[in-house]
């Protein structure tokens, strides 16, 4: 640690067998490798600053901080000397490589610096807004085509052959008659309006068969009725007209 | 507008430099979404609105040698948008413009219509084998086609014919300069 | 990086006079809210990559005078960012309050990123001797790091690496423009 706890903390004088003084002077003795830590008793220390601790008519906040700082430190040196290292960390030092990690905790504090310097002093960037780009109309543009392209597409139309001619076949078109027979032919219970004018119904037997639908309607041998604007049209047969619409 | 002194604002001024203004405002402005006041810009400068107008000019010319520019909303408000010259760019660049490719039923279509015309749709549709009405519209919004008259025939369809929008398309400078068409396509009833 | 004509594009290029590059790409970089590509940016004013880094420099120097300044995040990404000099006013005009300063955690850490990324946390966590699981989740939540792999070893872990917002928050031009590392922090095994 290169950064001088406060006096407080170097008030609490320890007394272990290895050791004797400042709990601070403790940690800068252990983190350079003057002082084996695995002769140090940390619940010792503790117990020892606890008591100091207690001692105190009050105590401030930053020293039982500082003092967790530093212990947590004391904990982690200690843990790590006394855990075999997991064998596929290879960037954990050894327990002797001390001296290395310091080395390298140093550096970290030199560059956190820096870039506390940056964040007091202010220096920052501003990025502009994302730009609102809803409602902006978009251009089309056509990707340009060479002139052999243009000969190619239609050699290839050329080449491909015109189908024979279909021959003419006119649709039959569906009667009212038919389609009113064919509406109660198939006509069940309750019957859905499109199930009742064929498989698969043109536009006309549509427009034949809704007409069909409404004479039928007019002439109470149906009753339909349609639950949504556009929705399904449900059709049944009213018995009283059965025998009149089998006519 | 003013050369007094501005009331304080609640916040102690940032103050900056005189020589720093057009810069300053050059940041405000470009982290701005809107149009900002002058009156806004100046208090966050520290000047007078006068000396922000005198900044505003300055930065307005060393915009331009960033492919940007001060823009004047009404007598009071400005903003900082990309320069005019590179909108092309930038458009593309934000992708508010598309290429679009003309498909092969488009080509042929345009190619029979090229070397055939005048030539109504059932004409096209004929040489074709397939219906070409979409294709049609696509050419005829595109302005590569044009309705140029309608064929004494019943129905009296119309007759299409490419443009001048077509000729450019394609580096022409006249309908002759199109290279011969390749044989087996139908001319016209009354040339054979 | 070569000279070579980029490959074709799907799009026509809008090809920029090469004197006119820097002021172009002033405009693509101030529409564009975040980091661009270099070849992105080279495609849209058609030219080469080379060549569009060259007229980035050239932007690079105008751009000081207006208040603003290129951002390169990582080798290839560059954006246009207000000038640090004017965080100030910038801050305080978008009503921005002040941020929380990090806590030494937070910079020891933030530094380890920046110097050691990608690293994992068990790779910090060995620099600094502590736990960093919530110093990491701190830095994340403010969009200083992000995760940007994971490391081929067991267990897979998470690599972080900093992000534009770091190079933002500390007003920063590019990841270069921060002091060299520091002797005695351990680099990655391949960098020594």
């Amino acid at each position: 640690m290169t950064v001088a706890p406060p006096l407080r903390l170097s008030d609490c004088q320890l007394r272990l067998p290895t050791f004797e003084g400042p709990l601070d002077v403790l940690l800068r003795l252990i983190e350079r490798n003057q002082l084996d830590i695995t002769d140090v008793s940390l619940v010792a220390v503790t117990d020892q600053f606890l008591a100091y601790v207690a001692a105190l008519s009050n105590t401030p906040p930053e020293l039982l901080a500082e003092f967790t700082a530093v212990a947590s430190r004391l904990l982690a040196l200690k843990s790590r000397s006394l855990l075999p290292a997991p064998p596929q960390e290879i960037e954990e030092p050894e327990p002797d490589d001390l001296t290395r990690q310091l080395q390298a905790y140093q550096a970290v504090k030199a560059a956190a610096e820096h870039l506390q310097a940056r964040e007091r002093s202010g220096l920052r960037a501003f990025a502009r807004p994302p730009a609102r780009l809803e409602g902006l109309p978009v251009t089309e543009h056509l990707a340009p085509v060479p002139l052999p392209l243009l000969l190619r597409a239609l050699r290839r139309c050329l080449g491909r052959g015109r189908p024979a001619p279909r021959p003419y076949r006119p649709t039959p078109i569906i009667t009212l008659a038919q389609m009113t027979s064919r509406l109660l032919s198939r006509l069940r219970d309750r019957s859905r309006f499109s199930a009742l004018l064929g498989d698969s119904p043109s536009r006309g037997e549509y427009l034949v068969g809704f007409i069909a639908l409404l004479s039928l309607l007019r002439q109470r041998v149906v009753d339909a009725t349609q639950a949504t604007l556009f929705g399904e049209i449900e059709v049944w047969r009213l018995d009283s007209a059965a025998e009149a619409a089998d006519d | 507008m003013t050369d007094s002194p501005i009331p304080a604002l609640q916040l102690p001024l940032e103050q900056v430099a005189e020589e720093e203004r057009a810069a300053a405002l050059g940041a405000l402005l470009f982290v701005a979404s809107d149009p900002v006041p002058v009156a806004v810009l100046a208090q966050h400068i520290g000047c007078t609105p006068a000396e922000a107008r005198a900044a505003l000019e300055e930065l307005a010319a060393r915009l331009d040698a960033v492919g940007l520019m001060v823009q004047w909303c009404g007598e009071d408000q400005v903003q900082v948008v990309s320069s005019p010259r590179y909108a092309r760019q930038v458009q593309r660049f934000l992708g508010l413009e598309r290429t679009v490719r003309l498909s092969q039923a488009a080509l042929e279509t345009l190619a029979i219509v090229a070397y055939r015309q005048p030539i109504t749709r059932g004409e096209i549709d004929t040489i074709r084998g397939v219906d070409s009405s979409g294709v049609l519209q696509t050419l005829l919004a595109r302005g590569l086609i044009e309705p140029v008259g309608r064929l004494t025939a019943p129905g009296n369809p119309i007759q299409y014919g490419t443009t001048t929008e077509f000729l450019r398309f394609f580096g022409l400078g006249s309908l002759d300069e199109l290279p011969p068409p390749p044989g087996g396509l139908p001319g016209p009833e009354d040339e054979g």
